[in-house]
């Protein structure tokens, strides 16, 4: 797929906590390219002198009509908290699209459950996931998880498109513990799992996939420079060797990784 | 237009702006955003005899106004690339150069032997300075013995343009310039990344998986600027000069220090379309500045 | 509370937070801003036996993340500082040391033994790495020889505490280290400048009178923290550490890397109660990481 | 005089032109120290990759009933321009009042009658100087020089203290040329002349001041690191040697300067 290096144009920034922005964008001049759910934007942050490198947003909801698509940003550090100071109108230098994203498989094959668990930021890319597949004709189901109520963002847009089920370690909504702790792994059967978020939860994701015989996709999200294959930062173990997280990934068949 | 071409040794470039080792893959990475052919020449990345994994991750870390990386000529050998890379590099218009790294003299030669064979590959830089490795590498760049010995070892076997990349992480760089000079090199370029660590103190640990890596981009401009001024005043053949170049006034800097070319690493990282706004702008430069020919400006200070 | 107080030789420091030769004047001038009694200690500018009047004006260079200088030691003499600035520093509760510079091991010591006199002065700081003179300061910090040499007439005329600061234009630092170690220092202090350039490509000249500069601030703290971790591997005096230290997490990765000590350099420009911020943020690192004594970090990386 | 290191908060950015602001700050806590013409600010700019020190800027005028001051400000490199973006009710951290200012010379020494020659932005510290001595009963007369009208900055508040001339190269506003081909100089003569402003123009007046036996002062704008005292970096050549500009000037004697 083509990468561009673009201006694009900031059209809102949503606050969904203090610390979590929905970043709209837009090219003004071009129409989209098509982006996969699992692909990243690369974006120039400005006017942090702390920030050197761009940083990896992955591409969270596509508005095809609108030629728009949003980024779910949550802000840890200097480069991602000024991006929560973009205002309306401003301009973005971004990367995109870049990585391979998830696997839709063609309908014709027969139509699939997926269950599509996020934890945290980790969501940002299942929600794309979820409306592709819809899309295509499969079905998503998403497992979200957080600490508390408050971590568990965009939930509306989630059940829009799929059932949506939610665990939390307070309990404060949905089913109380981790992701994997959830009833809907003992009541029921996917075709596929995938997943991102902290790597301690792909893990047992992984894990829970691998029991069930379930092929099982992970997002990775690895440290980059270049994002375009270019400086070997990124790279993962696998078992084919060390391989770039941008352009083989950031999606992995978790079989094809060391993790024990 | 200003005439930018520019000789070093028997090769001729469009324009004096390179992309440095390691940081522009083969080239192909980069089609999407730039003209390769508008190029002077490109750089690919360190090529070792054998195939190499590198060192594991993380293999990076930013720092102020630069970063540290410590991939350790991750590559999958000479014959890997001249099977499966060259043949779709051949083509384009601009030069593509091969940086040669090794772990004996012996191995270098080797593997710039087997470059030599590529017909559309009219040079080599030699790596004697990438410090990441164990074995060769920045082992051989830091004494005049150790560079000469490698130099003399692949002039032997490597009849093209013979380009060697110097370490800065050495007192008196200029002593290892004259060294690889008086063996036979056709060109120095200069600087690799300086050796530096960054530390993550909530876990207590080094943020590189190996400790140590090398340092690049704009923080370590003002040291390779220093450095290139040093080596042109002591050497004769072309200097190449690099380290943090981000846009076309960087690049005169150089020039004006005593680079014949420039070459362009992280910055490609930054914006991968940086190379084509350094040929236009230096070009703009010149031409504001009355400046017909580059030669002009190289080594003015 | 966490306990920072430190060691270095016989000199017992309240906390392990340092100014930087020549970054905060004679510490007088910053008495508007901070409480220097708060201080480890703090080292007044590059003294030399007889006044020197520095290199011409331009002499700074703001560069990505940092600054050139070539300031060239300017200073009124030992003398005047024994006779005019002394009296001023000596009731203050921290420790102040004194810098010292010069053109011939001699010179060294006779400065030294001067400064030896002033009861109030318990440790002389000996510059062999200043890039900025033509004789003496970095051409004796860049060999095993020179550095030696200095260290040895120093030490012989001077009794008290003896920190060596080490220059980073050096192939191998930790072998300056260990000869300066031979010779009788107590401390080692890294780094001091990294010898750059910067240039004015419209006046086609260098952006300092003599050329070339020091690099300092943060672009330099990933060469500085490898340092650092070298000579604390390679030697068994403290080592204090500094280069491009702006906040508290800066110096806690000195330390971690290996040093006992940290000095402040040129933040004080940025910030010039910085110093206090630091001191105060190691102490709440301390606290909420269950750090309680500043030894049981030193050199954990 | 006792120094600061504060954060200010910004109470109004006007632009007098394009690249042009006079921005008005005040200390939200405490009273304004007092501050004398000449002296400056040390400006932490934020938000600027480029901008690693801090920015000296001469105080312009200072309304102590308000606890108000005003800096003139030149949008020259990235910087300054980063200053031009701040917003009313920002803060910004200053280390003030820095240098020695110009003398006032007591009142019962006479009346005295003053030529203050400003060029670019080097009339900031004239005004403040002019506001000073007519406060202190003495008759300050400005001379302001520029390419062309539009150079020619704050004309009300000048002529709101004193006579105020103008010279432009263009001739579009005032007598046409330099400052130093003004009439004022023919027709008129002065206890004491006062400049800043471009090298090569202060270099001139200073010609102008000693032919006609004048004292005259210029305010220097040596780069500046610390602006303390404490790098060294700023300094002059002077008859005592290499002195700094930050704590000995920016004022001097242009007699005291070595300036051929
Ligand atoms: C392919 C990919 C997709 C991503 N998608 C999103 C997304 O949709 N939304 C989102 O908010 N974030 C996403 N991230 C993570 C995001 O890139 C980082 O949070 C961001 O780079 C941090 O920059 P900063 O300057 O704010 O923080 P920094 O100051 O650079 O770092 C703050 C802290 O975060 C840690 N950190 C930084 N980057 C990473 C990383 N990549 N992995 C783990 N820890 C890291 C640092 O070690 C540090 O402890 C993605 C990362 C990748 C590689
Ligand atoms: C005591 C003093 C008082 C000053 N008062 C004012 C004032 O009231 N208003 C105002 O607008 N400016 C004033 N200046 C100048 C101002 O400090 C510089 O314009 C500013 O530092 C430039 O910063 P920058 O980042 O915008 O430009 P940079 O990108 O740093 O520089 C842009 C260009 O300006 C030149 N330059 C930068 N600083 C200076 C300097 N000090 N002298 C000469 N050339 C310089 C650079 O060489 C470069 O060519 C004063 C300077 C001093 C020392
Ligand atoms: C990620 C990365 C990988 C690099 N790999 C190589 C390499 O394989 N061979 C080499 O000679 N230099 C390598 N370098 C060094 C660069 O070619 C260049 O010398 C250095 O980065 C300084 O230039 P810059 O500041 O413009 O990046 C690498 C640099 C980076 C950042
Ligand atoms: C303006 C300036 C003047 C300096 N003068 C001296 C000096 O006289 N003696 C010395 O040993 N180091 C001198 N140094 C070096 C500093 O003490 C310090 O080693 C260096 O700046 C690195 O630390 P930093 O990055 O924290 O500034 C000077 C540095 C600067 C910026
Ligand atoms: S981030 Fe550069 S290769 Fe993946
Ligand atoms: S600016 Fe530092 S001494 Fe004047």
């Amino acid at each position: 797929m083509k990468k561009y290096v673009k201006k694009l144009c900031v059209k809102n920034v949503e606050f969904l906590r203090e610390d979590y922005i929905l970043l709209r964008l837009s090219d003004p001049h071009d129409t989209l390219p098509e982006m996969l759910p699992g692909q990243f934007v690369q974006i120039a942050v400005e006017g942090s002198p702390a920030t050197f490198l761009r940083r990896p947003i992955s591409i969270n909801f596509v508005d095809k009509e609108k030629n728009e698509f949003d980024l779910l940003i949550h802000a840890v550090g200097d480069g991602t908290r000024a991006l929560t100071r973009l205002q309306e109108g401003n301009t973005l230098s971004c990367i995109y699209p870049l990585g391979n994203g998830f696997r839709i498989p063609p309908i014709d094959e027969g139509k699939k459950k997926f269950l599509l668990v996020g934890g945290g930021v980790g969501t940002a890319p299942m929600l794309l996931y979820g409306q592709c597949l819809k899309a295509a004709g499969h079905e998503p189901t998403f497992l979200l998880g957080g600490r508390s109520r408050r971590d568990i963002l965009e939930l509306e847009r989630f059940e829009n498109i799929g059932r949506t089920f939610v665990t939390t370690e307070d309990a404060g909504m949905g089913e109380k513990g981790f992701v994997t702790h959830h009833s809907i792994w003992q009541t029921e059967t996917f075709d596929s799992v995938a997943t991102c978020g902290p790597k301690p939860m792909m893990m047992a994701v992984g894990r829970m996939a691998r029991a069930r015989q379930t092929e099982c996709f992970v997002s990775l999200e690895n440290l980059m420079a270049c994002g375009v294959g270019a400086c070997l930062c990124c790279v993962e173990k696998t078992v084919k060797g060390n391989v770039c997280v941008c352009t083989e990934g950031p999606v992995f068949n978790i079989n094809d990784l060391t993790w024990e | 237009m200003a005439q930018l071409a520019i000789n070093i040794g028997n090769l001729s470039l469009r324009n004096p702006v390179m992309t440095a080792s390691g940081t522009f893959g083969y080239g192909l990475e980069f089609t999407d955003f730039i003209d390769l052919n508008r190029l002077g020449a490109y750089i690919v990345k360190g090529t070792t005899l054998l195939p190499r994994q590198g060192n594991d991750y993380p293999r990076m870390a930013e720092t102020a106004s630069g970063m540290l990386n410590c991939v350790g000529l991750q590559n999958k050998g000479v014959d890997y690339f001249c099977k499966e890379i060259y043949p779709q590099l051949k083509d384009f218009k601009s030069h593509a150069i091969v940086n040669v790294s090794g772990s004996t003299p012996e191995d270098y030669a080797e593997c710039a032997a087997r470059v030599a064979e590529l017909e559309k590959i009219p040079a080599i830089e030699l790596n004697i300075s990438c410090p990441n490795v164990h074995d060769g590498g920045m082992a051989f760049g830091v004494s005049c013995a150790g560079a000469a010995s490698v130099v003399k070892a692949v002039r032997a076997a490597y009849p093209k343009t013979l380009i060697v990349k110097l370490s800065p992480n050495v007192t008196d760089i200029s002593e290892i310039a004259r060294a690889v000079e008086a063996e036979g090199a056709d060109s120095v370029s200069l600087i690799n990344t300086l050796m530096g660590m960054s530390v993550d103190i909530e876990r207590r640990k080094s943020n590189l998986s190996i400790g140590t890596g090398g340092l690049s981009g704009p923080c370590v401009k003002p040291i390779a600027l220093r450095m290139v001024h040093q080596v042109a005043k002591a050497v004769k053949i072309p200097v190449i000069g690099l380290g943090g170049i981000m846009n076309a006034e960087d690049a005169i800097e150089f020039i004006m220090c005593g680079a014949t070319a420039i070459q362009v690493g992280t910055a490609n990282f930054i914006d991968p379309a940086v190379t084509m706004k350094i040929i236009d702008g230096m070009n703009d430069w010149c031409d504001q500045h009355g400046v017909k020919n580059i030669y002009e400006i190289i080594g003015v200070i």
